[in-house]
């Protein structure tokens, strides 16, 4: 069924993936085709970036009427950092590994959250580098174990704290195996302006999928806790808004999340839930949680938008890369007056 | 402060020996102290008298305290390299006037701060002794600035030792202090009171004076950096990443200065720029910028280089426009990040692993750091690679006599850079449109930037290894194809650079047996030592390389030489080993004369350096 | 898979015609579907049925489900290079198939998986179809390993095809599984099962064929990046620090592999290794070991040494002692991580900015991983200074016969380390000790290390400007004597580095007209290359270049040829390139010769560049 | 008056500074020298690392007895990390600027903290890269102005907080106007086994000495809220554990942490107080400190000591540095069995 843009589900796929039958990755590309798909997103509008890794080669497996652009390893946040300034009106999905930025790129990981660049960054998170077969990555588990590296002594990385702390206004993290979860949240994602920071657990069936790893499939399957169900009443991209019919929860059960655009986050609690908006809320649950090893899932925080870095520059409004020669090059007589004062 | 010649050497090059209007004066002081300001106001009194002038700054890399030593030379001739002797010293600085004082050539003259500590036993020298506190004391001046004004003193003494008219000077304080009078009053009361205070009881002893001339008519003082910066602006550059570190960072500072230029009918800026937070996200910014179409650029210098090393390999591979200034200073490692270099040439050429080679472009002087600075857009984009610009401390830093600047003679260029309109233009002539095709044979492909709103412009960037379709492919076949494209758009690259300016002896262009290439910074230095050893007999022709890779014009030049010197102030002889290692000729005639010791080269070394590989065969 | 010959080209060059144990065999799998255990037990069979047998793998940058190849030769003559042509195809991967089988050189032989889809149009060549479901379903095997066991039945077909003795194989199988008998039985019930199958339903209508050799014994099957590992902690390496990287990682994992060796008596490591965050944090961790006393090294390629560029600089200037292992692979940019190349070393040779210099090892062979990684080590610290070694793709990954391993020859050197005892005798003598000083003229000083409990054994490490007492500088002097200081040094290392290997094909050692010069993997292309061409009368000498900075052999080898052909694996003939800007001769003689095309060399390759440059004056 | 090892307070002393007159560092020199002297520092095991900047410089300016290494900008942690493993007897303490650890280091930063190598971590934070005239750092305030690079639209990392999520276990802000407390903390850092993290606010009088900006003089002077007043009751590094009369305090003023060697560190609660071995305070502290923007100082994290990168490498006792020949290079027989298993 074709979108309002008339493209159908299809035409947002990529290049056949050439991952491990079974990777978690590919899932997640799934969810960004549908996701993409489902907001009527204009592909040539969206930039792809990623790094190095399995998971930084997935850009060419979606979006193929979409600008991809697979950088160096660890350093794709300056690209997109680059990239977003230089035309604003870029949508950018940003895909990344748990080594590619939470290893080699955590410097840029955090001050690209820091300056709040406009665009969506997954972390495709296995704990593993997989594409280098194997090695315990930033955010592998303390004390696991792995058939060619021994044990891991080294306590994990929590990319969402860190990036809650770096300063990011709106953080996920989500399981690959729950798709639902991971489309929604990406649709959520792709309405934030500033950085939006999913943290996915998708499993390496390769070189980190035995059960006793957090980040394997069996694992997620058994002890994924999601926070709430969500649900996104959004406008397409290009439709006006949609209607979606919302079951009744009692009140005190929802908690909805206005966004920038006038986009409803609509959570329903479970279990204990968890509301996002509360900073202070936010860190003790990622600390309670990575104490108590603890994979919950869902939107962990969300801000008010900030200023992002492209706002902070004091920009003519039509997009850098598009200005005509005349207007970024000064007169004539511009040249001649100063040559005055230098005289 | 070293001096390449000593008194007595000095003696045999009598063709650099001072006179009116042709002698260098140095100011020794403490560096944050505030002189900087009084050194200024010497040179643009002596550019305003139509004296041509330059500046150097010799200072330590350090904020307040170390010595710091600028050096003015007026040279009525136009010359503009630095000067092998510094004749006038003027010690302010407690820390080295006993060196300063044993660095004065015979027949110099020495400005002594009265209230240091220093013994002279100089008989061969001019003394005049400068009580600053006392001369000081007899104006009034608010406490906070009254250490910055002392430096005043010496600009006082000066004007009336050597000749400079006060109203002059006043002016050049206007200047200085952007034509606000405040400041410029209370600061030229200092230089009245000295003045006053040296008329009184200085007796003009030595033979050094300035006199006016009109040599400087219509021509502008500035920095290499300042020209940089205004070349870029001038160039269209839209998107600025950027960390600092000496000496480029007035480079970027220069472009925030002159940010009025660039600011839209609500004063929004044209152009964006982004402090990074280091070198290689500087670098990850611009390439992501030249990626997504803007005309983007950061500046540097060699540690920065080296952080860039990785990315501009990818930037070079995958085939994106952006410009990297670096502004050398001396290496290897931290070194000398006050002292002038052009030690990065060779890293620049080769920078990145793997097959990797990168356009260099050289300028020698502020003017060039203008042309260069928006033909550097230009090439990056119409050669879709990154473009470096190596120019170095002494260009960037020092105040330099320049012609006014040439506003760009050609439309900017944007190179293969196909809109919504021209890509459907271009399927439907050719039915197909693949971003690294040679379809031009110049193995420049065609390319489309994110957000054209055409379903076929999309293409997939990467530093990996990729068909003509941009497709990734191991196959050795598309492999070897894409990296001999990329060997001949080098090749297309040779005509696009800046060739080199020739300099030749004889009138009808036939070639002397002397050839000397050089490059960068050097330039003035060469000019002065051709027309020295002319006037003694030695004629040598003259190539300047404004860029690499090289044209066939170089190979000509070297062939038609007997002896060809390589001018080059690094240790290496950098640029004669790219020569050497690209040197399509037979015959080896190319001679590496290298200098290397930190500061701007002089004449004096090069003549030195090629008469003593004459005389010795 | 690419070959270079044709089929007709082939029966132009006789000497390269295949016989018995003289063909290659080609198995084209899928990545990760475990046929490489397939592929050792073949070549450990030929290894044990005494023939010289070489493997490379070919293979691509995934982890699973791309293609992949392995060539497997067998030379009675004992040439391990790449064969041009690979004679037998195992075709077991649809994606290939059909490319495959029109790969196949004229006269080869094509053994197909039969329930794959393909056309065989080639009455040219001898086909073999097997089924290998249905040989499969004969036996019994755990589901889980199904898959991989089914990579046996070429295995066992090829022991009934080419006569490799099924106890050998079984052998093999044993040594592959380190000796545990229940996955070798069960993989060998595979092999026997085909073996029988193939024995009943495939007559042998082709003339490949192995026989029994004597011609691997006392000899070993190694890999070069576990040779270099091995040669790693026989020279007494205690400190690694690394970051993942193709086709770096197996020399780190051989490292961890090998652990056993270094052990204390309690079973505490003397060696540390850490997994750093990046290549940056890999070469300051092993900067930071090597200055605290540590024998320190990493192993890295192409983008890691990129990143490392800064860094070295100052290990560089500093004078600081570390090992790094460039394990190179296809470059610019990320390239093709998987594919060989020696496109690093001009870049490596200048790495980082500012007149940086640094030698660099380069092994050819297995034997030189292990003594080029104890001996770098001792380079390092006897030079004081970073010590690349630069192996690649081909030499690290792929299995290589080779002589067993000589036990180091010389004790470990720790160079002119003083401890306090030493010190303390230094300072008796000397009446002082400055770190820089160039006390014995060979441009290296004495240092210690921290924690050297002596008063005066403290200096200050840094990369800016020192004087000989390591005492901060900005002096001219002090800044050009440490260079002139660091280039003798350099000089000083070309004694000290690895010279070149010669040989002359006169046996009184005078020059033929032909001379070439190589380094690295392309080493056996070259001898084999050199011995077809002297069959045809065609001769040369050879010198093979193990080091950077050069020796005065060199350039004797250089003078002393008419024509010197320099065969590279990269694609700007870069060890040219530095021979030319190095090279002290007048003339010019040097052609370069390179590849680059992702492959190892072949001598097939290299004997028709030589003869067509002959040809062609 | 000599210490225990007979050493006078000049013997601890470097070269003369060549900073500005009045800088923060310099303070911090005085104050690392005096605690060198009162510890009984034996200058031989004591290295001095640093990275680029005007507070890099400082390792020359104190300790001349002590091997110094100035690396390059922000990766000194790597340096240490090296160094401390191949002689785990060595004493390290570093120098860094908030530009060197904050901005191009903020990688190195995090993963040392993340290995916990045993150090002391020094960050002489003052806003601005001094060493380069003044351009903003990433501690600077946010919305500060500065003469020559206008305003700062970048929320400030707060390097404390960073370090705590990173996990160090000894992380305390001072300010260098503060002597006694810096040295207090300098001494008690140089107890901690692991990582201890000095964030210490150190004016740039060049700069960023306005007023108004939170890194300046006159505003640490009026501003700082010491969270407690700090007493060591420790060993020196060679005598016998020192009896130092502590005055009697009412027992809930007074929150003694005992340190990995024996040493007590003593606080006396000022104001509100803190304790400073509570994560979760800790962190709370620290984000109404930015919240608010209170300069608050004293020793904010204190946790049991986890075990250094050097301890999880099973190494042998002595240090790798100092390993005989005989016991790094195996046996002949160990290389011919070797081969054997090759053949
Ligand atoms: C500078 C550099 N260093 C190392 C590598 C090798 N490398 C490629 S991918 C990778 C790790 C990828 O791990 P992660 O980001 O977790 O991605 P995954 O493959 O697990 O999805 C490494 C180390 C590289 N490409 N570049
Ligand atoms: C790779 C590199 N980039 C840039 C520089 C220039 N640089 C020197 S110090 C410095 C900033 C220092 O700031 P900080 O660490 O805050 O120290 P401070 O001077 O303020 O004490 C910079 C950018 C450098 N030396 N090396
Ligand atoms: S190795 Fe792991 S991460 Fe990579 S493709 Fe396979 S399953 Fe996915
Ligand atoms: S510039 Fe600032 S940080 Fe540097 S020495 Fe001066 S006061 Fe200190
Ligand atoms: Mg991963
Ligand atoms: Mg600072």
């Amino acid at each position: 069924m074709p979108n309002a843009l008339g493209l159908e589900r299809t035409d947002y796929k990529g290049a056949t993936s050439t991952l491990c039958p079974g990777c978690g990755h590919d899932s997640i590309s799934n969810q960004i085709i549908s996701a993409a798909y489902d907001s009527d997103l204009p592909m040539w509008r969206v930039i792809k970036l990623s790094g190095i890794g399995c998971s930084s080669k997935t850009p060419a497996y979606f979006l193929k009427g979409s600008h991809g652009f697979n950088s160096v390893h660890g350093r794709m946040p300056s690209v997109a950092t680059g990239a977003t300034i230089a035309n604003h009106d870029l949508i950018a999905i940003a895909v990344s590994g748990d080594g590619d930025t939470g290893s080699i790129g955590f410097g840029q990981f955090k001050h690209l959250i820091r300056r709040n660049v406009h665009m969506v960054y997954i972390v495709e998170n296995n704990g593993v580098y997989g594409l280098t077969k194997g090695q315990f990555s930033a955010t592998a588990d303390e004390g696991q174990f792995l058939k060619y590296y021994g044990k891991n002594d080294l306590p994990p990385i929590d990319l969402c704290l860190e990036a809650i702390i770096g300063g990011a206004t709106f953080v996920a993290r989500s399981f690959s195996g729950d798709a639902k979860q991971v489309q929604t949240l990406l649709k959520a994602a792709l309405r934030h302006r500033g950085t939006a920071v999913l943290d996915i657990i998708s499993p390496c069936v390769t070189f980190n999928n035995s059960p006793d790893s957090t980040k394997s499939y069996p694992y997620g399957k058994e002890n994924e806790i999601p926070l709430h169900e969500i649900e996104l009443m959004a406008a397409g991209y290009v439709a006006a808004k949609q209607e979606i019919t919302i079951p009744e929860y009692p009140a005190e059960l929802v908690i909805e999340v206005e966004m920038h655009d006038g986009t409803f986050v609509r959570l329903k609690k479970l279990g204990e839930g968890h509301d996002p908006r509360n900073r202070a809320e936010a860190i003790t649950l990622l600390e309670r949680a990575s104490r108590e090893n603890l994979l919950l899932t869902g939107l962990i925080y969300y801000e008010e938008p900030r200023p992002t870095i492209g706002d902070t520059l004091s920009l003519t409004a039509t997009p850098l890369a598009r200005l005509e020669d005349s207007q970024i090059r000064p007169s004539r007589e511009a040249l001649d007056a100063l040559m005055k004062q230098y005289m | 402060m070293a001096i390449d010649m000593q008194p007595d050497a000095q003696m045999r090059w009598q063709r650099y020996q001072p006179g009116v209007n042709d002698f260098a004066l140095m100011v020794a002081t403490k560096n944050g102290s505030g002189s900087q300001t009084s050194n200024v106001v010497l040179i643009r009194s002596l550019f305003k008298m139509g004296i041509p002038v330059s500046g150097k700054n010799l200072f330590p890399s350090n904020i307040k305290g170390l010595p710091t030593w600028y050096t003015i030379r007026a040279s009525k001739d136009g010359y503009t390299a630095r000067r092998a002797t510094t004749e006038v010293a003027v010690a302010f600085n407690q820390d080295t006037i006993t060196e300063d004082i044993a660095n004065i050539p015979h027949g110099g003259v020495l400005i002594a701060n009265k209230d240091l500590k220093y013994r002279v036993n100089r008989p061969d020298i001019t003394v005049y002794e400068v009580p600053v506190k006392d001369i000081m004391s007899r104006g009034e001046f608010p406490k906070d600035f009254a250490d910055r004004i002392a430096n005043m003193v010496y600009v006082g003494v000066c004007c009336h030792l050597f000749g400079i008219p006060l109203d002059i000077a006043y002016e050049a304080l206007l200047d200085q202090f952007n034509r606000k009078e405040k400041p410029a009053r209370m600061n030229f009361s200092a230089i009245q009171l000295s003045y006053d205070w040296a008329k009184e009881y200085l007796e003009k002893r030595d033979s050094f004076r300035f006199e006016p001339m009109n040599k400087t008519q219509g021509k502008i003082l500035i920095e290499g950096n300042d020209a940089a910066a205004l070349g870029a602006l001038f160039g269209g550059v839209t998107f600025v990443a950027w960390y600092p570190i000496t000496p480029s960072t007035s480079l970027v500072d220069n472009i925030l200065n002159h940010l009025n230029l660039r600011k839209d009918g609500d004063g929004k800026n044209t152009v964006a720029i982004v402090q990074a937070e280091d070198e290689l996200a500087a670098v990850g910014m611009i390439i992501g910028a030249g990626w997504a179409g803007a005309r983007s650029m950061t500046a540097t210098s060699g540690p920065g280089v080296s952080l860039m090393a990785e990315f501009t390999g990818l930037a070079y591979f995958a085939e994106i426009p952006t410009v990297i200034w670096d502004v050398t200073r001396m290496g290897p490692s931290t070194g000398l990040p006050t002292r002038t270099s052009q030690g990065d040439l060779l890293f620049l050429y080769t920078l990145s692993h793997g097959d990797t080679r990168h356009i260099v472009l050289l300028p020698s002087n502020a003017e060039e750091c203008f042309e260069f600075g928006w033909k550097a857009l230009d090439i990056a984009e119409q050669m879709q690679t990154p473009v470096f610009v190596m120019s170095d401390l002494d260009i960037g830093m020092n105040v330099w006599l320049s012609n006014p600047f040439q506003y760009p003679d050609t439309p900017i260029n944007h190179g293969k850079t196909l809109n919504k309109e021209q890509l459907e233009a271009f399927l439907q002539e050719k039915g197909e449109w693949f971003r690294y095709r040679d379809y031009d044979a110049d193995g420049v492909g065609y390319r489309t930037v994110p957000g054209t709103e055409h379903p076929g412009a999309a293409y997939f960037t990467r530093g990996t290894g990729h068909n003509d379709m941009a497709i990734y492919s191991e196959r050795r076949e598309d492999w070897l194809q894409n990296m001999q494209r990329l060997r001949n758009k080098f090749d297309t690259a040779r005509h696009v650079v800046p060739g080199p300016v020739m300099r030749m002896s004889s009138e009808s262009g036939e070639a002397e047996a002397i050839g000397i290439i050089s490059f960068g910074s050097n330039d003035p230095a060469v000019h002065e030592a051709i027309e020295h050893m002319a006037a003694e007999g030695i004629t040598a022709d003259y190539m300047r390389i404004r860029a690499l890779p090289f044209s066939q014009q170089v190979w000509d030049f070297i062939e038609a030489h007997d002896r060809v010197y390589v001018i080059e102030n690094n240790f290496d002889g950098q640029l004669c080993q790219i020569l050497r290692m690209e040197s399509p000729l037979s015959r080896s005639n190319l001679v590496s004369l290298t200098l290397g010791d930190t500061l701007p080269m002089t004449a004096l070394w090069i003549h030195q350096q090629i008469v003593q590989h004459e005389e010795v065969p």
